[in-house]
């Protein structure tokens, strides 16, 4: 549905500041009816990325395709055809300020030519579902932060498109609202087929509702893949900071401090274990404390399911003589299972 | 000597700036300044600004002189610019219908000049004691039941398009490719009362540059200077 | 003072009014599209025509440098095929239409272009027309600043009407230049500039009201 | 076209570019903190003070609803106190000045109002005093704004200065009136329009280019 | 330091919509030297509660103290001072477009009067510690989102103000960056002991840094105290929902499905496991598993430590039998842990 080829995107110097390559030679795919999410760092240039897709941003080389139309081919008519199908949720929200909420999501609809009483049919129960319905009259000025950026996605879904790309949509909203956003995202996906790009800081929401994760740094994606494996085996420092930006994806700071101990009698090895699949939600710990007898603290970790994948990371404590004597190495070996040793503790 | 003098564009300046290598042989130096309008030059030679003007006729210094109170007065008559009441339209005055559109020009003293010329010829009867300056308003007698309009004194030969006759100064007559002693289908009288005069302060009057002045705008070259450029459109009063 | 001169003071507003009025109304209408296209078709904008953005720009230009009187005399005949005539009241409004054009345009420019572009973009992505852009997008959000222009436009209006005198135009102000200034009636000139203080007064206090009336962008406590 | 009348075009040219330029210069003087005042001393906002605020606007009002002319008349003591004299082109300016003023006073007033409140809001919350949020906050935002607007009112006093010859002010506009349309020297008319779209052409491309130089809000690619 | 006392906030009528109580008697206490979070849905009060701190939300009732001074009892002049001392970070930035990343960052100094010297020498190293050396001479609108939030972050530090307001100065950035801006603001907290107020979307950030969270729902703060014990021990809906929002935190929907099946000899029975203090650390499931003879599936949870204090939420399967006989409560009945019976699957 959305490729692009070797894109280039260059900002000139300014001032004692170098010239800026947004974007390096970017080539992605997304097939119709995915969800690909994309992260990376403040400046990565995931915003210059999703702006290319409809052709607002002019990249300096490569091709935009989208439905296999090239986008920079298209003359002025036909490119608002393609860009009528291609929803946007701005960063910055970009609401009307001479428009109330209810205005501003029945614009995209009044461009298409509807007449009142369908603009009125589709806005209000969109408005509804993005928990607006007491503001339909409000300006911007009126609303909160959260509630401009719903406004912002409500408009952005008005039309069905076919394509929408957000671009940190759920920024500014509490859990519980990003999590009804993000449902609804995941129906139209489902019901319509809707294709989503989507920007995120927040990797919860990527683990919530998207199927491929690209990470960009610096202007190129250097790493990509299913969600659930960049989480579980993240090959990048990048994806590996974003992973361990979730709830226990680190070992606490207490043990971290107190790793280096030398190796005595009494002291705990902390070891790093990361189960994927079946050993994930198999009962793989108390099985190893019982077969070999020992007691095993679990000091961090975070089991899960990603993308619909049992997923789990344990950073736990064993008896060091167990962990010199190989055994917990050898009742732990199974494909599933990814064994790290990180240090000991007195 | 230096005279700083006043006008107004168009005969009054150019005249003056004949004047103006006359006086210097006669060793005054004349700076001359014009103005588009008719009531500043007075107010700035009252007020010493200006050292003398030519730009008004006698009946509007007298006028001026009583309403605002200026300590200033005339001390040479100059030119006179006779009025005529010109049409596109129409050979005579006697062709002009009733209820014709007139435009006559929108300052007091060419349009009073223009409704008095009018009552001269028994077209129309002014409120009594009006004075040089009637305007429209004043007029209680019209048999003819004629439209007046008025415009800037330049714009009048302009408008002969869309009037059936209108009043023009014969300078701009001229400008404008009307011949003053034909064309017009009314005239005023060569030497009417309207004689452009020089005003001074009261005070300078024995002023030896002043004196100088008069001299040289009175000079034979003026003379022929204004025969010869107007052509019978502006007539020398001395 | 005279009834007459009442009713002439009377017939002066009026007339104002009506010039006023008739050339504010045309001259938006005209210098509205004019002002839009020309904020917004320069090099890489909205609706990029950048040579004849400049041609109009030059053709602004010169209407607006054009001193009032020599714009009069220049357009008569223009004028008359208007009009029917090239005098009076009416014949005045087109003249004062064609100056206030170009000085409305301006006004117009400078207030479309303070419209984010961030919302011409999200409406170039929602697949806008240009056309859709300016009347859904553009003149909504420059309001504010069109109606505190147009007030603007219309009180310089107000107060150049006073040279349509020339073409025998009335109105107050040129009532109030040959009553009050050339015949030295000062009450005249007073009356005159007090009603024309109050209409400009009153312009203004009515185009600010609906300029913050429209003004969506201030937080009202 | 003679020696001479070249002469007289270029004289008026520097007498027009001498009464514009100080007129400009003084008129920005005194109408950008007018203007300013203007339109951040109502009701609740910086400098409120809504009695002072409303006085200004109808001081403002008035100068802009009278007429030229009488005005000239009017400040003619005033004129002689500030310039020596009356008449001429410098005591032209002092007039001039006056009615540049009160239009660069309304187009301040609105550029400034332009700016976003949050920023006004966010000095506030650094302490910043009024006078500072001015100064560095209000001008340099609104500044593209304020280059356009000045622009608008350079040009308007370029053609409203050709009635300065009612003064003895000389100048490019009161040559065209003098010579062209009450000599009816259609060339001279000609030439001096020629010159005056010249001048306007050339102020209105320098504000247009200073205005998108000191414009930080457009994205550049 | 801050107090608030019954602080009320109506936004009147529009519309179809009616009049909006943003703050409903809400009082607040923050000490010196503390850092507090605020939390809520979109649209609960936070911006306007913050906004009131410093006199620009004018209460419509109520009282504002900072440092023992009635906030709206000043004068113009004393509260420019006050303002000075109170640093801001903004929900939507507010830049001057005119300025560059320098100048933005500088404006606050200059206000303060100081010289050119002294502002380059405060500015940038400020610049450099936000990731924006190489942006100083770049205006807002060539920056990234992040970017901009960044130099508003900056410019709120730059005055070294005693008091700092954060309203989602977070929200943009990447968990990287985040992370690095937490910690330079924990820095200024225990350096200079900077009082914090901060509104924020992302349970992390009160995990990281927050000493106390008050959670506030339709104007009104519904539930307050220390962040681990908010964590450990959410009162209320709106709390549990936040806290819920942190991986781990749920339990997964796989099971979640399958829950409720009959109760029989192969069945398992979920249970949530709350272990704080000694309890968290302690191999306290092997131990169970061990002393029982059973096997203990962990489904999903979340080891970790917050402000300091070890946590462990836990969800795992015990073979029905041990859980109905008893046992399994018996062997982990202690204060420090909390057990709930979720349900049983097959
Ligand atoms: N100027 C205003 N006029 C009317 N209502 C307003 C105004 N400002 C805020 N509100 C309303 O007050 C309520 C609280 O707004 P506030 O901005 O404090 O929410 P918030 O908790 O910061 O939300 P978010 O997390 O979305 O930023 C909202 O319902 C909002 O619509
Ligand atoms: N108009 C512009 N001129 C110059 N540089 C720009 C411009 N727009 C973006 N950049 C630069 O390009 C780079 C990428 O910007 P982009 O907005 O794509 O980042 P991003 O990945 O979206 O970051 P964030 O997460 O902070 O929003 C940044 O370094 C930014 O400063
Ligand atoms: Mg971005
Ligand atoms: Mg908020």
């Amino acid at each position: 549905m959305i490729e692009l080829d070797g894109v280039w995107k260059t900002f000139p110097a300014r001032g004692s500041d170098t010239a800026v390559e947004a974007l390096r030679g970017v080539s992605l795919h997304v097939p119709r009816g995915e969800i690909y999410g994309v992260i990376g760092r403040s400046g990565a240039g995931k915003s210059t990325l999703i702006r290319t897709i409809n052709g607002l941003e002019r990249p300096t080389g490569g091709e935009v395709r989208v439905d296999g139309i090239a986008i920079d081919k298209l003359d002025e008519r036909a490119l608002r055809e393609e860009r009528r199908k291609i929803g946007m949720i701005f960063q910055h929200f970009n609401l009307l300020s001479s428009r109330s909420a209810f205005g501003n999501v029945a614009l995209p609809l009044e461009l298409l030519g509807l007449s009142r009483r369908e603009i009125e049919k589709r806005v209000t129960p969109l408005l509804e579902l993005v928990g607006l319905g007491d503001k339909r009259d409000r300006h911007p000025v009126e609303l909160s932060g959260g509630q401009k950026q719903r406004v912002g996605i409500a408009r952005a879904l008005a039309t069905e498109p076919k394509v929408l790309r957000s671009d940190e949509a759920t920024s500014a909203l509490d859990p519980e609202t990003t999590r009804s956003i993000l449902a609804l995202l995941a129906r139209v996906n489902a019901e319509l087929g809707l294709t989503i790009v989507l920007i995120t800081h927040e990797m919860t929401v990527i683990k919530e509702i998207c199927h491929r994760v690209g990470v960009i740094d610096d202007g190129a994606i250097i790493e990509e893949g299913p969600v659930h494996q960049v989480f579980a085996h993240p090959q990048t420092a990048t994806a590996r900071s974003f992973v361990g930006s979730l709830a226990g994806r680190e070992l606490p700071a207490s043990v971290k401090a107190q790793l280096g101990a030398p190796v005595e009698a009494s002291s705990q090895t902390i070891l790093r274990l990361t189960l994927t699949g079946e050993a994930a939600t198999q009962p793989t710990v108390t099985k190893l404390a019982r077969a070999l007898g020992i007691d095993v603290a679990i000091l961090g970790g975070q089991i899960d399911s990603i993308g619909g994948h049992p997923f789990a990371l344990l950073f736990m404590g064993v008896p060091t003589a167990s962990w010199t004597s190989g055994a917990v190495s050898a009742a732990l070996a199974s494909p599933d299972i990814q064994l790290e040793m990180l240090g000991h503790v007195a | 000597e230096i005279l700083r003098i006043g006008v107004t564009p168009g005969p009054h300046a150019q005249i003056m700036e004949a004047v103006k290598p006359v006086a210097a042989a006669k060793g005054l130096d004349l700076i001359i300044t014009e103005f588009s309008d008719y009531v500043v030059p007075n107010e700035a030679l009252n007020a010493g600004e200006l050292d003398a003007n030519s730009f008004q006729n006698q009946p509007y210094l007298d006028n001026q002189v009583a309403d605002r109170g200026y300590k200033i007065e005339s001390v040479a008559p100059t030119v006179n610019f006779p009025l005529g009441i010109y049409s596109k339209t129409y050979k005579s005055w006697a062709e002009v219908p009733d209820g014709a559109t007139i435009a006559i020009q929108n300052d007091p003293t060419n349009g009073g000049r223009a409704l008095l010329l009018l009552q001269d010829r028994g077209v129309i009867t002014l409120r009594a004691g009006v004075g040089f300056k009637p305007s429209p308003a004043d007029v209680i007698g019209n048999p003819k039941k004629l439209r007046f309009i008025e415009l800037d004194a330049a714009q009048t030969p302009r408008s002969l398009d869309d009037v059936a006759a209108a009043a023009i100064n014969t300078n701009y007559a001229v400008s404008a490719g009307l011949d003053p002693t034909k064309d017009p289908i009314l005239k005023e009288e060569a030497k009417g009362p309207y004689v452009n005069v020089i005003a001074i302060r009261s005070a300078d009057k024995d002023r030896p540059g002043i004196k100088t002045l008069i001299e040289a705008y009175h000079s034979p070259q003026v003379k022929a200077f204004v025969v010869e450029k107007f052509k019978g459109a502006v007539l020398p009063a001395w | 003072m005279s009834p007459e001169l009442l009713r002439l003071i009377l017939n002066s507003t009026l007339e104002t009014l009506y010039m006023v009025g008739v050339a504010t109304l045309i001259g938006t209408l005209l210098g509205l599209p004019l002002g839009i296209f020309l904020a917004t078709s320069g090099q890489g904008e909205l609706f990029a025509a950048p040579k004849l953005n400049g041609v109009l720009g030059v053709v602004v230009n010169a209407t607006r440098s054009t001193p009032f009187i020599i714009l009069v005399v220049a357009i008569i005949p223009f004028t008359r095929l208007i009009a029917g005539t090239s005098i009076g009241t009416t014949a005045a409004i087109v003249p004062l239409t064609i100056a206030a054009t170009p000085f409305i345009a301006r006004i117009v420019e400078a207030a479309i272009r303070e419209v984010d572009y961030g919302l011409v973009e999200a409406s170039l992505a929602m697949g806008a027309t240009p056309l859709q852009i300016v009347r859904k997008v553009l003149i909504p959000e420059a309001l504010p600043g069109l109606v505190l222009g147009i007030t603007l436009a219309v009180v310089s209006l107000l107060s150049n009407s006073a040279m349509v005198g020339a073409v025998g135009g009335g109105g107050l102000g040129d009532l109030g230049i040959r009553y009050g200034y050339q015949r030295f009636m000062p009450e005249v000139m007073l009356v005159v500039v007090i009603v024309l203080i109050v209409l400009v007064q009153g312009f203004q206090t009515l185009g600010e009201y609906v300029a913050r009336r429209v003004n969506r962008r201030l937080r009202r406590q």
